[in-house]
């Protein structure tokens, strides 16, 4: 939890700076219905604060029914590093009366509450007790006013969007431009009206709260920062890696990745093709990938179980692929647009046979950039697929970060396809290395390329020796990358009472909660793994530095009391002092949850932060 | 997680320049300089002896596809023979290109990838029917429609052979698999209607027994822009000898060819065409110039390029983030 | 290893039983090509042992390629229990010269062979330096002479199995009415040819051969037995299991179960239908579970991965089903006729989400019978699918067992479709059991069934609650029916230095190598596991009470030293004792080579029987 | 491991007898006497309210098969309502029978093997056009060719709904969404032209906004004793608004019924009647009496079971095994 007026301080001295005291970080929530545009209000805030030169991570809820639905958006910025969306808020601005009665509850004591005074009527002597200070904008009637009655839907957040660039102290140039840019392709009239809501909004006169909110500037200040949804910067890693062929189907969360990569690829002389189904998408990637061809695939939960067999094909006949699942809430179709990290043993596991491949997964937006290169770079230094676990909170959150600078990182991977004396695609003792079709042989014999076992010229074997010395070199790939892998830092000390490790999303709120036992703990260590098959080198000998384990996953405590990658660890080191702490509620942990669980512990059958009462014992009718 | 991790692990076959040979382009014209051509012989196209059954109808296929090259000469590495599984699709095998044994059914849309990324090669597709009408129907239809550069030949023995004698969706009523000893009841798909409601560009129907025929068929969809279909009758004479005995004039049969006054342009006429009593007509029943998957998505690539006129791809990804700060 | 001589012994003084030595067991391979009707004969020769009330197991290599090949059927008979098709032979017959070249080594010395003179030339000399008796039978010609040259091919193997009849003292009555039963439906001549044939066989002279090669009269003599194939087997055990409705798709080795079932469930009043592919077979099985009817589906590698998202519903909405996964050489196409266990990861992760079901496995063709009985039963106790991971050793060899008692084993699962006053589906604190439509529901509320998260009605939910809630009901279940096995049974001393684990069809070779390993070990125990997923209880505390702990698969040793189900286990107990003992050449283990093994132990890392020199230490190039 | 394990451990609701209910007959006459009908009134059907946004064509279908429902009146607990997954898909939980909201591509196969081991039931399927043309291509095609009881709606906006706006199948060239933000450049495909050729033996066209029209296609398919499909243009207000004006008089378009003259059991003639330009015509296409999937299986069932004349279950497998004595 961000602690606003705890953490005020004064401005650094400057002189130019106005008076007035500052806050290091901010949480604000909007909550009203999707159809209000709460967000695309959240998503322009947050680039005005990147802009701004501020760290932003941003949260949404999204209604299940494409007919929309209550809906939030949470906007966390500040100045120094921001790890997570925040739990409760500082700021919560409510549409409706439903959206108050929701949402007060997470506003924390002292905050600050804006209503639209035309739709909520708030319980003044509640909001006093807990300290929360209010103001009721008449919102809805001054955006009609403005823009007129037929813009009112449009006009109602960007007036908002206007009225909290004061409030935060932002510039006003900076948000017309983010509005422009916005509704340019609508026309002029319509960026016109916008900017007329913005700055009616801006003008809104906001009392003594005037000076309340004004936020620290940056250390950062002068760093070109972009701001973007984890699956933005997906779709430019997917791009900075090399990748220049994709394939794929729409599913959510997935979805917006595969369409930036449609529209963006052609620049790069790439294609990205939407198939009848991901049998067929997984399938095209592997055939690009065969023709030399940098490809990759992408879809969530549903479609990675329709990868499974295909995957099998890229084991065994070594091609290097990028395969991306945006994780959700499953089994099943389970719940589409919430978030869970429960494909992690399907991502190692699932494909039938001896099926090594590499699993990695990013914590952070901008990791989703790093991340897919380091991924590809692999998928062609080992021949084989990489399967990248992005998840759904990753996905959509807006995170702002230091632009990358393409021309230093950028991979390209280009198939050499000069004349060559012969071509054994598949000798035991190296890597394969495989050639593509175009390629002239001079010796005239082509290889083949297979799923069925093959020697090392690709051509089919049932020699017993050879499956064993094939099968073997597959998992060999594995344990030369394990071996080339750096072992995994500890965030604190490097021993002591607890160590939390994680995976995936939860990096930040981890840190948080690591950062908060810290006061009454001794020796807290945080671990937070990129790479989850193989493991990195050093867990073993990590763990035995630590009395307790957790491992804070988003998926079911399952059988040993801990989640799917505990139950991974407990394999890779047989250490029984590992505990779950899990939650499958479709949602992020709040750092709370991480650190209440720590503070009181429970038997390890217990490891969901909430058990049900219901199911804690199960029978037979 | 460093900025510059991408360079740091660069790939050892990784190209600092930005000549990509990857860039895809529409289909290139398949013409090179004669001086660069070595006549293909058919010894080289020659590779492991095939493991069918004696007397089994792949053979004539084979030896038409290799005659076929032979002929019409493209460069030898720019050839791909591409299958799924089943006896006939270990095809590959049996001949001494690029060749890949790809999964049950799933071929055509790996042809796909690999056509739309390398749009200068001759890709060539050999499928049973299990694999191109049971599991892998779905793909045949969209790769149709989509119209993908490629020449499909569709190994027709109206059975499963490599699993020995199942009902295939082309099985006639009455046929005694294994799974349906007392006969199978349930319609055949008709492949070449299949096809052209589809909106297939080329189909065609040949039959393994009569090489000259199959060899035109195979050429003309060879020459095909497009997507080409050979449904290509090809007994299995294990599990169900005699099969076509009825096209073979020899065997008491009729071979007739599709009437010279069809019009291979209208396919309601080629669908009353594919009506004919078995064994049916053979020859090409619809022929058709269309926009291929392959130029329309290298028009894309030509478009969208012109609009960062010839930046190299750091500074085009550098300009598409920099509307995100 | 089957000692035949070592093990001779008096007859048991019965006054009737002619003199001379007899055997308690003796192995048997015939050596030639697939065409040869080597299986044929084989299959024959197992069953006349079982009716002459052997213990009868056998072991053949099917050709990769349609068009045939060399091919060898081993039969092991005997009188006591017979665990495994047996190492070395005691007796080889071979066709050809290619036969005899590639197979001699694995006759024992002081073996006999007999071969076909027309086509071998043996190496005199070499045999007697290792004491193997020979014997040259003009097979080829002496058949043509009795049922004339067109019936060649089809009569060679008929005369051979005639000519062993005799060598093993079986009842010719028998045998002939097997003939007559295996070609009546090709009509009078065909059977008059082969009964001549049999009985040329039958009266070709051993010579001093003749009294050397008779069994021991059976222990279990007089109980009825049944001689089949583990796949047969299977088949019969899904119908005595209650199953009504099944779907699938052919690929070997799972297609002959298929074709069964095709046949024969409508004897039941039942159907199975040749799906499309695996994707419409599992879901047409669902289909028929959901309707009330008792499913199942099944397949092989390839298709238990396409299976993957069907599963996942399967797992959400809580239906029971029984899935088969007869295993083959992995990954991808593999090697589609030779076996290996390396499905099972697949077969317990292999689908996306928290998705927990049952996995089980049997270890010999009559547990295929009774295990599937199991599997459907628990899939109804608890409503969820159930895999049966059999593989293709088991599916393909030929066992001899006691008849099963359909009266008393035969399960009836009948839905009850009698109006009730209402139904909820998913209730939180008992399992859920289904209602299948035509049942009249009398407050008129109708059911749902769904992939998304739901609540107790089936109704769509994404309360965070309700998913946390029924993520671990469905994984409670698991715990459930985990706590209700029993603990697993250790063959040996409950106590000592070595254990062997294994799973499904090595469990034979395994009880021969703890056998052997008794001479010179003090304290070596074997433990077989059915259950995999749950796993039993109490494994934890065996293992604490021996020093070391080998798992015998057919699958890679991996990156910590063990296989699939041994890596299973270190999740399972934490023991880091766990040592594998892998081979992945296609062939199941042999007895020797498990004892080696044990006997010369390697590091941890080099668990698999025979590692590849090449793949020591792989490089990138 | 026990012989007697089958039944030590039988499953608390197996039943001694034999009189197995799941025994599988072939499709049996669906009328019920008289009395035993409750007439079934709209309320009685209607369950949550629909979340498809105001406007979606999708409620007209809804309400045309709550009112068909309520009108033909079979018994409550035999209809089935199944669907795969998209926004059409979420249509079972609108009405109040037995639903099953099943995988996206892949609920026909879970109807076949729902409609043969039931055949006494009513099965009913909706589906959008992703689901049943994109990913479950190959499953209607199968099912149309084994002629399995059911009646099929297709819920087609041309466009994918729930994912927000991709090209779907029959998107039209020139369609503008996520994925072909320049204009889909593939041809849609057709139908009405790939189920005939499939086999089917029932194919109409509807759309939403005509309820008359599509409750008596809705009705005649619920009639027909097969695979019925009804291809039903349903507008996505929310990705492609005004997509079926031109079948909207009031709109300016034009709704043509499929002429009187034509012949509904002449699968060519049909054929030609599908190219008919957009918006096309309305009505039945095709009609044909073929043997269903349940009525052969049901024959299946009764011959094999004629050769055990009756005996119990566990007498039939034992005369079963012991061939393998
Ligand atoms: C996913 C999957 N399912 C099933 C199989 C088994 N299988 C191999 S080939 C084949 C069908 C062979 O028939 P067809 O395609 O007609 O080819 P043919 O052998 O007749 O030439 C099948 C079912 C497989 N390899 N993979
Ligand atoms: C295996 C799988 N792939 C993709 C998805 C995501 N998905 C859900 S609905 C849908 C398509 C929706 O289009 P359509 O079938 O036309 O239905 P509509 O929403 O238009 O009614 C897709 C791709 C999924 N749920 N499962
Ligand atoms: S089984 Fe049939 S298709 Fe296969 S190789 Fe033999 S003859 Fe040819
Ligand atoms: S998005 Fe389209 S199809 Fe979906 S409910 Fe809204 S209008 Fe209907
Ligand atoms: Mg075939
Ligand atoms: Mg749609």
């Amino acid at each position: 939890m961000s602690q606003l007026s705890s953490q005020m301080q004064e401005g650094p001295g400057e002189v130019a700076s106005p008076p007035g005291k500052r806050l290091e970080e901010a949480v604000l929530r909007i909550a009203g219905n999707s159809q209000d545009g709460i967000q695309s209000i959240g998503v322009m805030l947050a680039r005005l604060a990147g802009r701004s030169d501020m760290e932003v991570m941003t949260y949404m809820t999204i209604p299940a029914t494409i007919s929309g639905g209550a809906s939030i958006f949470q906007v966390h910025m500040g100045t120094g590093e921001i790890l997570s969306p925040g739990d409760d808020a500082d700021i919560l601005v409510v549409f409706y009366q439903h959206s108050y009665d929701r949402h007060l509850p997470s506003l924390r004591d002292g905050g600050l509450l804006l209503y639209d005074s035309s739709h909520v009527e708030p319980d003044n002597e509640g909001l006093q007790t807990r300290g929360i200070k209010s103001m009721g904008l008449p919102i809805t009637e001054l955006t009609i006013e403005t823009v007129g009655g037929s813009g009112k839907q449009k006009g109602k957040n960007i007036y908002l969007l206007g009225l909290l660039a004061n409030l935060f102290h932002f510039d006003l140039g900076k948000a017309r431009s983010l509005v422009e840019a916005r509704f340019r392709k609508q026309g002029d009239s319509v960026v016109r009206n916008a900017l007329l809501a913005l700055e009616a909004g801006w003008a809104y006169s906001l009392g003594e709260l005037s000076s309340e909110y004004r936020l620290c500037p940056a250390e950062t200040r002068g760093v070109n920062k972009v701001t973007m949804t984890g699956n933005q910067a997906l779709a430019y890693g997917i791009i900075a890696a090399g990748v220049r062929f994709g394939a794929g189907y729409p599913i959510t969360p997935w979805t917006d990745t595969m369409e930036q990569l449609r529209q963006e690829l052609p620049f790069f002389g790439g294609t990205f093709l939407q198939t009848e189904d991901e049998l067929a998408a997984i399938s095209a990637a592997i055939g690009a990938a065969y023709g030399g061809v940098v490809a990759m695939t992408g879809t969530s939960g549903p479609g990675l179980s329709l990868y499974s067999e295909a995957i099998s094909f890229a084991v065994m006949a070594e091609i290097p692929l990028l395969i991306v699942d945006v994780q959700r809430g499953g089994p099943s179709t389970g719940l589409p647009t919430n978030v869970e990290q429960s494909d992690l043993e399907l991502a190692c596991y699932g494909a039938h046979g001896d099926s090594p491949r590499v699993v990695m997964a990013p914590a952070r937006a901008e990791e989703c950039f790093y991340l897919a290169i380091e991924a590809v770079d692999i998928a062609y230094r080992y021949s084989l697929p990489v399967v990248f676990l992005s998840d759904q909170a990753i996905a959509t959150r807006i995170e702002s970060f230091k632009m990358p600078k393409p021309d230093r990182c950028m991979q390209l991977i280009v198939s050499d396809r000069k004349p060559r004396p012969y071509h054994k695609p598949y000798p035991l003792d190296s890597v394969t290395r495989h050639v593509a079709p175009g390629t002239r042989l001079e010796d005239g014999a082509y290889p083949h390329v297979t799923g069925l076992e093959h020697d090392e010229y690709g051509y089919p074997s049932v020699n017993p020796e050879m499956h064993t010395a094939m099968t073997r070199k597959r998992h060999k790939k594995l344990d030369l990358l394990a071996s080339e892998l750096p072992v995994p830092e500890v965030d604190g000390p490097m021993e002591g009472e607890i160590l939390i490790v994680g995976w995936g999303s939860t990096e930040g709120v981890i840190r948080k909660a690591v950062d908060r036992l810290r006061s009454d703990v001794s020796g807290v260590g945080g671990l937070h793994l990129r790479h989850l098959s193989p493991l990195p080198p050093g867990l073993t000998e990590i763990f035995d530095r630590f009395e307790r384990i957790y491992v804070v996953e988003m998926n079911d405590g399952g059988r040993y009391g801990c989640g799917q990658l505990g139950r991974m660890l407990r394999m890779e080191t047989c250490c029984p002092r590992i505990q779950g702490i899990n939650k499958t509620e479709g949602l992020s942990f709040r750092v709370d949850e991480i650190v209440d669980r720590i503070r009181e512990p429970r038997g390890a059958e217990a490891s969901n932060v909430r058990e049900s009462r219901q199911t804690a014992s199960l029978s037979h009718e | 997680m460093s900025e510059n991790l991408g360079k740091q692990r660069a790939y050892p076959m990784s190209n600092e320049s930005n000549d990509s040979e990857t860039t895809i382009t529409a289909a290139t014209e398949r013409e090179v300089p004669e001086e660069r051509r070595h006549r293909l012989t058919k010894s080289e196209l020659r590779a492991d002896r095939p493991t069918w059954c004696a007397g089994c109808g792949d053979y004539g296929v084979l030896a038409i596809y290799q005659k076929m090259l032979e002929k019409r000469n493209p460069p030898h590495e720019e050839i791909v023979t591409l299958s799924g599984i089943g006896c006939s699709s270990r095809f590959p095998y049996f001949v001494n290109t690029y060749g890949v044994h790809y999964l049950h059914g799933r071929v055509l849309p790996f042809a796909t990838g690999l056509s739309v990324a390398r749009p200068d090669l001759n890709i060539f597709v050999f499928v049973g029917d299990g694999d191109a009408y049971s599991i892998g129907g779905n793909h045949l239809e969209h790769c149709a429609r989509k119209n993908v550069r490629m020449t499909v030949v569709v190994m027709d023995n109206e059975v499963y052979g490599l699993t020995k004698k199942q009902t295939s969706p082309t099985s006639p009523i009455g046929f005694k698999s294994k799974t349906d000893p007392w006969g199978s009841q349930i319609p055949p798909l008709n492949p070449i209607k299949k096809l052209i409601a589809a909106g297939a560009t080329f189909v065609a129907r040949s039959v393994a027994s009569s090489p000259n025929h199959l060899m035109s068929m195979m050429e003309q969809g060879m020459d095909h822009n497009g997507f080409a279909v050979i449904e290509c009758l090809s007994e299995c004479v294990q599990f169900y000898p005699g099969a076509f005995d009825d096209t073979h004039p020899r065997r008491g049969g009729k071979f007739s060819e599709v009437p010279a006054d069809h019009d291979i342009g209208d396919d309601a006429a080629a669908y009353r065409l594919a009506e004919a009593d078995p064994p049916g007509y053979f020859g090409v029943f619809y022929r058709e110039e269309k926009t291929t998957l392959n130029e329309s998505e290298g028009e894309r690539v030509r478009q969208s390029q012109r609009r960062f006129d010839g930046g190299r791809d750091s500074e085009v990804l550098e300009r598409l983030m920099e509307r995100l700060t």
